[in-house]
């Protein structure tokens, strides 16, 4: 071996090394490659094509069918003229060949006119120069220009006349071609325009489907998505829509969404994929969403502002989707090896949650269309109180959500109110005062010895100087239950208040509407609490008890007031009464007071402290330490605890808290997003201090409201609606509301519950069903904003005059400002697009067409004071069919709303008694005794409706007479009493079948 | 039996005992004198560096990878896709020196019979690089880049969100290959783990040729002829660079705690962290009075200790023990061994001094931000 | 037959001008060819045309110094594609490695280059391994070695500056704790020792504003500036100053004598 | 030695192989045209595949395409605006043609206004003008304003292409991509 050519391997093995090697080498390029190319929307993009194609077969068979028999004359026709043209095959071939020799002509004379203007343009520019600089060059050079200038004019002159002949014979014999073809064209035209749909499907078809397409199309189709060839004009490719004006937040900046969805979801805006399989359904509500013609065009909304997820992901998993349920999760994990991808912080919102994404741009809005479950979750934040504790910049606390407890010793008595802290439910069951204590982490011994003294301690604040109300004179205040159960039912309390016992009867599931129901507490047992004499004066005049209360005052009498405190009162809650009052320990005062005073002092410090503390000095040290803790002023006025903080984490952003900073302590069992956290911290309010060994000072301490599941759910889409995500200004909905009081108003409407008792929106009116009947229940307040004058509106709200005699229902007195009242008026007109505050008079035109009005509104004719009062005259018919005065009219509605409202009463408010009045056609004028009937006034407007509702209204408004008739209506039922709405259902059909 | 194995095997990578276990078994895995090589023979030891010593180790930590991935503790850490590299790192390392050592092994034996080591030879004996070098090195790449796309197919690069400096992942890691750096801040200040032992590891290294004049062992494998340099270069990149890492990558999470490799990564666990300073130990614990005001005071023992580690003790072993080893090498390159030495070992040192009687600095001077 | 075509094709190929006047020597057989072969091509004639037969053994070399320039390479190439598609800025760095693999073509260029850079940084500590157990840092190639050491430590930095560029959380926190050490750099870091010393009367001269922190990140933090910064060093700085030494370093190998060995 | 490489077949080497020469030349062939083959493949596929990488897939540009509704929204003889200010297009519909007409002046660059009571094109900058065709009458444009390629899209609306232009001086309007016949 020693001295051999210099080599040491050998080469047959190193041959096939490499050779193995390079083949090794090749696959895994192969593989790379294949990897590179087998993107997952292709195969998305494929099935759709398929799906298309179907679709198209389908759709052009049927456009086949139709056209069956049609084409075939059309057809005919066609042929025919073609025919005719075909025998006038010489003259047409003479033509053809005219027009031919004439463009040759053309060309010649085109050309030398063409040629002479470019000569000519250089020799302006000679001319212009000399015209200019002439003197420089002397001027022989310059007129010897001009010269040549003129000549060479005169010359182009002659050949554009000459051009322009021969355009004009050209022209003629075009005409003349056209003419005799235009039968032809008429009726292919005409054929074509049977055949366009079925063109469209046929084209699509061609384009898609490479049984229609010609071969080298076919083979262009082939190639045009051939992996390297792609980037040429590819048919299979990532779809992405570019939306500046939604941001991806990257923390240094935001920068525009790109969402690649439609990349897969192909069929979204096509409504023809409404049935389709996913990805390709299309959306389930293109009116509102994504269509072009909708308020959310994709090409400005994208897919991920509303449903979040990683916009640029290309595959299932990519995209971040999320699923609804377990079952669907384990489908997904079996079908697209589905995971989270736990590095994007926006997963999609399972679809449960979507609206969450409506508070982007939609803030102010009281109630969000079509986002119900949106709209309850944040009323109920506002119900709940949550924005108490925890603060909401967006969505600020707009009052406390509790009653004020400043005088709360003239309301209860102490064990009353101890007993209430420590377990509310036992009392109301769907109060919304939460539970603080008996949770899961303070249930020991231990831990119910210390609440109960915090109890009594805060108590022993809430009732300074020991005083605590009585029930000694309450007989002085109680009239009869029954009438008291009438009117309860009656005047209007039922708007916002029920009384209902029994849990079970309330288990309908909560909604926005049933929230308008029980708006205040629900009354049970107010036999055992307080005292008769608050319970009186409570409902005589809220506000004096309360100023910031949102309790109306219904002007009840005395003697009204009394008997619904009777009324009131007949409920007990006897089991509540029966349990054991509950105890102060004094060494647990002790050692609570040790445990706050050692928690920021040394030990020494903290025992001296103590030991020179009196009995009341401790009491009250733990009080103010229970208050701090336990946030009571969050929800309550306290006295002494005006500017306290809120207690709670800030929730402004907490849709977008990352889930790392969500503390899950111990408890495994759950998935890690978000919502699955704030959903199981609702349920269990202190479940994250399960296995913790927290002194009780630092356990956690929010309440349990006792959340129904949907009210869970609600609540979970308004906490994850709280996000980070910003969108451009424009892209918020108030940027298209010019006045910040429509905003205010409409809350206001919500706050005071107006759509307990009225329909507003379309929405509300919840009374009726305690009333029975639309008839006698409070107004819809559809077109509110053009129907009255503001002025008007705004004086009624201030002091409410009886408007429609036959209800019993009141409109109550609320404590509102000036600007309040404004800001709802300003809402209502909005409504109805009618923004003026200020109008001119209407001014009554005193001729033919009042007159005619006054026909109609005769006796003979529309009978109007058959139902309403004129002034203080009282109507013909009974109570129960009273209508509002019409001598009011003309101070309280606006003059082009009354036309509107004749035209037909019962689309502006549905169910009204109200007929729309009779008003003659011209063909009844043809009868003899016409002008008898009718009168020389109304056959004069001949039919014009208008005009006679214009009459009839200034008819009313030239009505004279007192206008407030309150007094005499009261004075009325005071005499007569309301009984009618007892056989009511009876004489409404009587009635009925008797007028109309 | 699997359970108590996982359990044992956290106990043991606690970088308390795996630590020390390292640091007391490795004199006798790469013996720097006659009486570990005694032992590490009488004990066979030395069958590590053999083929059944091959297998055996490769087939160890395969188990514990593959026990770990089963592992829903382990895997979540195991199956990171940057953690691979560290794995891979694991495997090529215990494969290099393994193969270094054997090939070693093997050449000391024949330079003790008086043979020439297997690498020589006759000098006129050699080969055309076309196309033997040229051919291998070729294949090598080719085979490389195989492996390269085939790992590149398998492992998406991970991305994580967006940077967002408002929020601090619970841990945030150095990239793996400096976690060895991260892992010495736990014991020593920002400005000696990131600054002074980076230069001193950069400069030490570079000045390996010089200190070690050792003539021997150039150009082939061995080890007893260089037993002593090469003690303390493969423990100092073994235990206290590659190990460090292996420590911060699978053995960190939050807080910077240790959790073993089968333990849940818990966020709440909290450790006790009461470190006391050495001015603190003397003043207030053996003293029994306060902290003297004047600084310099205050830190004096502390210098004396610095002053007598970097300083006296060179000197007296100078005299002594290495009296022999100073005359043959000369005084500057005594000195700069000794500096780069002694900086070296400090770090075990301190651990231990940190974990044995929770010492936080032997000089703590805040008020400058120089502590040691 | 066939083999006997392909021959003469390979032979007559191996005669035309044009092959002569590129490669020179004719196909490599005879053994005058084959050392030209090596002596005539600019990039094989890094290696010598004849070495001792211990370096053509894998088991000797291990092949990791060639391997670590191939990845050098590999990531030069990669990396230059990567900037097609890549801008360093806060707005699109972190969008643009989305869509890496989202929608670029050839996305996986990502994978290779981020994997590949991670190979490199074993192959290098492998290399140096291989070096310090033959002991081949002994005289003559002292100096080599530490030019090694050198570009050792620059590979780490540049695979430091790369962690930054895809602007996720892990990029920005590992470049912060990894940057926050130079804030105690003794004197010239802000909270380094002597850094308090370093004031005219009570002007402080080097603070979170000034020391040699701020100037790797082109600010107090981690921000635009500092991804800019990384993504010059990355592409330009440092691989600049690698190739510099890799030519001193491959050509050191020549002059002191080649691969090691025994004597 | 150097006569024996000459003589000899390259591929032998040692003394040793000799005997089997004429098996080792076909080995040396079959597996290292195998081997230079698959590499060949790998390597080119490489090089295409990066020019490949040049031609990105998506674009962040706005569309050159649009689609501008249906015939039928266009009345006879009617310059349609509506498109001006975001695509740079006015819609025309004459007696038989729906074409695009690029809105640059094809003097300076301008963008004329359309004077409907005049039926004419006005350039504000130089006072250009242009016939409801696009061809220039007055003012100092050199030649008429550009038409954009036009078609009907599957979905029957129509599809105006920006990438394509027409020039009428060099006889392109004749060109059936130019203009929808309707």
């Amino acid at each position: 071996m020693f001295k051999n050519d210099e080599r040491y391997w050998n080469i047959h093995q190193l041959n096939k090394w490499f050779a193995i090697s390079s083949i090794l080498f090749m696959i895994s390029f192969v593989w790379m490659f294949i990897d590179d190319n087998d993107d997952e929307y292709k195969v998305y993009q494929r099935n759709f094509r398929q799906l298309e194609i179907q679709m198209a077969e389908v759709e052009l068979a049927e456009e086949l069918e139709t056209v069956k028999n049609e084409r075939v004359s059309y057809e005919e026709k066609a042929q025919e003229a073609q025919n005719i043209l075909n025998s006038k095959k010489s003259l047409a071939d003479s033509l053809e060949f005219r027009l031919v020799t004439l463009k040759g002509i053309f060309y010649r004379h085109n050309m030398n006119y063409q040629g002479q203007k470019s000569e000519i343009d250089a020799l302006k520019y000679l001319v212009e120069k000399d015209n200019t600089h002439g003197l420089d060059h002397g001027e022989d050079h310059s007129a010897e220009n001009r010269q040549t200038f003129d000549d060479a004019n005169v010359l182009l002159h002659n050949y554009k006349l000459k051009k322009e002949a021969t355009e004009t014979d050209i022209a003629n014999t075009e005409l003349f071609i056209k003419e005799m073809n235009r039968d032809v064209k008429a009726s292919t035209e005409e054929l074509n325009r049977i055949l366009a749909d079925v063109q469209l499907v046929q084209n699509k078809l061609e384009k898609i489907d490479r049984k229609h397409m010609s071969f080298m199309n076919k083979v262009g189709d082939l190639v045009r998505d051939l992996p390297i060839l792609d980037f040429m004009n590819p048919y299979y490719k990532v779809k992405q829509i570019v939306v500046p004006d939604i941001k991806y937040n990257v923390n240094f900046t935001q920068v525009p969404s790109v969402d690649r969805c439609t990349s897969c979801h192909l069929g979204i805006t096509n409504p023809d994929f409404a049935e389709a399989e996913q990805p390709f359904r299309s959306h389930p509500n293109l009116e509102t969403y994504l269509s072009s013609a909708s308020p959310h065009p994709m090409t400005e909304f994208g897919c991920t502002g509303c449903h979040s997820g990683r916009a640029r992901g290309t595959s299932f998993v990519s995209a971040v989707h999320m699923p609804d349920s377990d079952e669907e999760k384990a489908r997904w994990e079996e079908e697209y090896d589905w995971e989270q991808m736990h590095h994007w912080l926006q997963p999609m919102l399972p679809s449960n949650y979507t609206e969450a994404s409506c508070f982007k741009c939609h803030q102010k809005e009281a109630y969000i269309n079509d986002a119900d479950q949106l709209t309850l979750g944040l009323s109920l934040i506002e119900k709940s109180g949550c924005n108490g504790c925890h603060l909401i910049q967006r969505y600020q606390e707009r009052r406390k959500a509790g009653p004020d407890l400043a005088k709360v010793s003239e309301k209860l008595n102490k064990s009353w109110t101890a007993k209430w802290i420590k377990s509310p439910k036992e009392f109301r069951h769907n109060t919304r005062m939460p539970h603080f204590f008996g949770q899961d982490n303070n249930s020991s011994p231990d831990m119910i010895k210390r609440n109960d003294t915090e109890i009594m301690t805060m108590v022993n604040y809430l009732f300074p100087n020991g005083k605590e109300v009585s029930t000694e004179n309450d007989h002085r205040f109680m009239g009869d239950a029954v009438k008291g159960e009438e009117l309860f039912n009656a005047v209007g309390c039922r708007g916002c208040h029920i009384v209902e016992p029994d849990e079970a009867n309330m288990s309908d599931g909560i909604s926005i509407e049933s929230i308008l129901k029980d708006h205040g507490p629900n009354l049970i047992g107010l036999g055992s609490k307080g005292s008769a004499k608050w319970v009186y004066n409570w409902i005589k005049n809220p506000s004096e008890y309360w100023p910031e209360t949102r309790m109306p005052d219904l002007r009840l009498s005395d003697q009204e007031a009394k008997d619904i405190t009777a009324y009131l009162r007949s409920f007990t809650n006897p089991d509540f009464e029966a349990m054991d009052d509950i105890e102060l320990d004094k060494k647990q005062l002790e050692n609570i007071a040790f445990g706050w005073l050692s928690k920021m002092n040394t030990e020494a410090f903290a025992k001296s402290t103590l030991a020179n503390m009196s009995h009341d000095e401790k009491m009250d040290f733990v009080a103010d330490k229970s208050f701090r803790y336990y946030g009571c002023f969050g929800c309550h006025n306290i006295p002494g605890y005006e500017d306290a903080k809120p207690i709670g984490t800030e929730l402004t952003f907490e849709g977008s808290k990352p889930v790392d900073k969500l503390d899950f302590g111990y408890i495994h069992d759950i998935e890690h997003v978000n919502h699955a956290w704030f959903r199981r911290k609702l349920e269990n309010p202190r479940i994250f201090d399960h296995g913790k060994e927290s002194p009780a000072e630092d356990k956690l301490r929010m309440p349990n409201f006792g959340f129904s599941d949907l009210e869970i759910e609600a609540l979970v889409t308004a906490i994850l609606s709280l996000s980070e995500d910003e969108v451009s200004l424009k892209m918020h909905a108030d940027q298209y509301v010019s006045d910040e009081l429509v905003y205010e108003g409409r809350k206001l409407i919500k706050e005071f519950n107006c759509q307990g008792c009225h329909i507003i929106d379309n929405f509300g009116g919840q009374i009726v069903d305690v009333i029975g009947s639309a008839e006698f229940s409070p107004p819809s307040l559809n077109t509110q904003g053009r129907k009255t004058q503001p002025d008007w509106l705004f004086k009624f709200f201030n002091g409410p005059t009886t408007i429609r005699p036959n209800l019993q229902v009141r409109m109550p007195s609320f404590n509102m400002t000036d600007d309040q009242w404004n800001s709802i008026i300003r809402s209502f007109q909005f409504a109805d697009d009618q923004l003026l505050a200020y109008e001119t008079d209407h001014s009554i035109s005193w001729g033919r067409k009042i007159k005619a009005g006054e026909k109609l509104a005769s006796t003979d004719f529309g009978a109007c004071d058959n139902c309403h009062f004129y002034g203080s005259t009282f109507p013909i018919q009974g109570a129960q069919a009273w209508a509002p005065n019409l001598a009011m009219a003309k101070d309280r509605l606006r003059a082009d709303w009354i036309v509107d409202w004749l035209k037909d009463p019962m689309v502006i408010m549905p169910g009204t008694k109200m007929p729309a009045p009779f008003l003659p056609t011209t063909d009844l004028f043809e009868d003899d005794d016409a002008s008898n009937i009718y009168g020389e006034h109304l056959i004069a407007l001949d039919g014009d409706t208008t005009a006679m509702l214009e009459g009839i209204r200034d008819f009313i408004w030239a009505m004279k007479g007192q206008k407030d008739i309150s007094n005499i209506v009261k004075q009325y039922f005071d005499e007569n009493g309301y009984n009618f709405g007892e056989e009511e259902s009876d004489e409404e059909d009587e009635w009925d079948d008797d007028e109309w | 039996m699997l359970q108590t194995f996982k359990d044992i095997i956290d106990i043991l990578s606690a970088p308390t005992v795996s630590f020390t276990l390292l640091t007391i078994a490795f004199p006798f895995v790469f013996p720097p004198t006659d009486w570990f090589e005694k032992i590490h023979r009488k004990f066979g030891i030395c069958r590590l560096w053999t083929k059944p010593g091959f297998y055996g180790g490769m087939i160890a930590i395969t188990f514990f990878f593959v026990v770990g991935y089963f592992d829903p503790n382990f895997n979540i850490t195991l199956t990171k896709a940057d953690n691979f590299p560290i794995i891979l790192m694991i495997y090529s390392m215990f494969i290099a020196i393994w193969w270094s050592m054997y090939q070693a092994y093997q050449n000391d034996d024949r330079l003790e019979n008086g043979l020439k080591p297997m690498e020589y030879n006759d000098p006129d004996d050699k080969v055309l690089v076309w196309p033997d070098l040229v051919y291998i090195e070729f294949i090598a790449l080719i085979l490389f880049m195989v492996f390269l796309i085939v790992w590149s197919i398998l492992v998406a690069a991970p991305l994580e969100e967006p940077a967002n400096p408002a929020a601090t992942p619970n841990p945030s890691k150095a990239p793996w290959y400096f976690l060895g750096l991260q892992e010495m801040l736990v014991y020593f200040d920002p400005w000696i783990a990131g600054i002074i032992f980076p230069i001193f590891i950069i400069i030490g290294m570079m000045a390996i040729p010089y200190m070690d004049i050792n003539k021997k062992g150039d150009g082939y494998y061995s080890f007893k002829e260089r037993r002593i340099g090469m003690f303390i270069f493969m423990y100092g990149w073994v235990v206290l660079w590659l190990f460090l890492i292996v420590i911060g990558t699978f053995f960190r999470g939050p807080n910077w705690n240790f959790f073993g490799p089968f333990e849940y990564w818990d966020a709440h666990k909290v450790v006790p962290l009461n470190n006391v300073n050495l001015s603190e130990y003397i003043w207030v614990k053996m003293l029994g009075t306060g902290m003297p005001t004047n600084i310099l005071l205050r830190e004096i023992i502390g210098f004396i200790v610095l002053i007598g580690y970097m300083g006296i003790l060179p000197i007296i072993l100078a005299k002594s023990w290495l009296k022999n080893y100073f005359q043959e090498i000369g005084p500057v390159r005594y000195t700069f061994l000794m500096l780069f030495g002694l900086s070296m070992l400090s770090l075990p040192i301190k651990m231990y001094m940190r974990w044995l009687f929770n010492l936080k600095y032997i000089i703590a001077i805040p008020e400058w931000f120089f502590n040691i | 037959m066939e083999n006997k075509n392909k021959k003469s094709f390979l032979e007559r190929m191996g005669e035309s001008q044009v092959w002569k006047s590129i490669i020179r020597s004719g196909v490599p057989r005879s053994r005058r060819q084959r050392m030209q072969a090596i002596l005539g091509s600019v990039f094989l004639h890094l290696h010598p045309a004849r070495i001792p037969k211990h370096a053509v053994k894998i088991g000797y070399t291990w092949c990791m110094g060639g391997l670590s320039f191939f990845l050098f390479i590999v990531l030069t190439i990669t990396g230059i594609l990567l900037m097609f598609y890549y801008r360093p800025t806060v707005e699109y760095a972190y969008t643009d490695i989305i869509d890496m693999t989202e929608q670029v073509p050839l996305g996986i260029m990502r994978e290779l280059h981020r994997w590949g850079a991670h190979a490199m940084v074993l192959t290098v500590w492998l290399h140096m391994l291989r070096v310090f157990m033959t002991g081949s840092y002994k005289p003559p190639r002292e100096f080599n070695w530490g030019v090694g050491v050198l570009l050792m430590t620059l590979t780490l930095f540049l695979s430091f500056t790369g962690y930054l560029l895809p602007w996720d959380q892990l990029a920005i926190w590992a470049i912060t704790v990894g940057t926050n050490m130079a804030r105690a750099h003794p004197f010239i870091g802000h909270e380094g020792p002597g850094a308090s010393l370093l004031a005219i009367g009570d002007i402080n001269l080097v603070h979170a504003g000034s020391d040699v922190r701020f100037a790797l990140l082109g600010g107090r933090f981690v921000g635009e500036a500092s991804l800019l910064r990384f993504y010059v060093l990355h592409c330009i700085g440092v691989p600049f100053i690698v190739m510099i030494l890799m030519a001193v370093h491959f050509w050191r190998i020549r002059k002191d004598g080649g691969i090691s060995g025994p004597l | 030695m150097t006569e024996d490489i000459k003589t000899t077949p390259p591929a032998s080497v040692s003394p040793a192989e000799k005997d089997d020469n004429a098996l080792g030349r076909r080995g040396f062939f079959r597996w290292m045209t195998v081997g230079w083959i698959a590499f060949s493949v790998a390597t080119g596929g490489f090089f295409t595949v990066i020019v490949r990488f040049l031609f990105p897939n998506v674009l962040f540009e706005p569309p050159q395409t649009f689609k501008a509704g249906f015939p039928n929204d266009y009345a006879s003889n009617f310059v349609d605006t509506r498109y001006k200010k975001k695509f740079n297009v006015w819609m025309v519909r004459d007696e038989e043609s729906i074409f695009a007409l690029s809105t640059v002046c094809t003097h300076l660059g301008c963008t004329p206004n359309w004077l409907g009571t005049e039926n004419k094109f006005k350039c504000p900058c130089h006072g250009s003008g242009f016939r409801m065709t696009g061809i220039n009458f007055e003012g100092p444009a050199p030649r008429p304003l550009e038409r954009y390629k036009i078609s009907v899209a599957t979905d029957g609306q129509i599809l105006v292409d920006k990438t394509k232009s027409f020039k009428w001086e060099k006889g392109e309007w004749e060109n059936a991509e130019s203009f929808l016949k309707v």
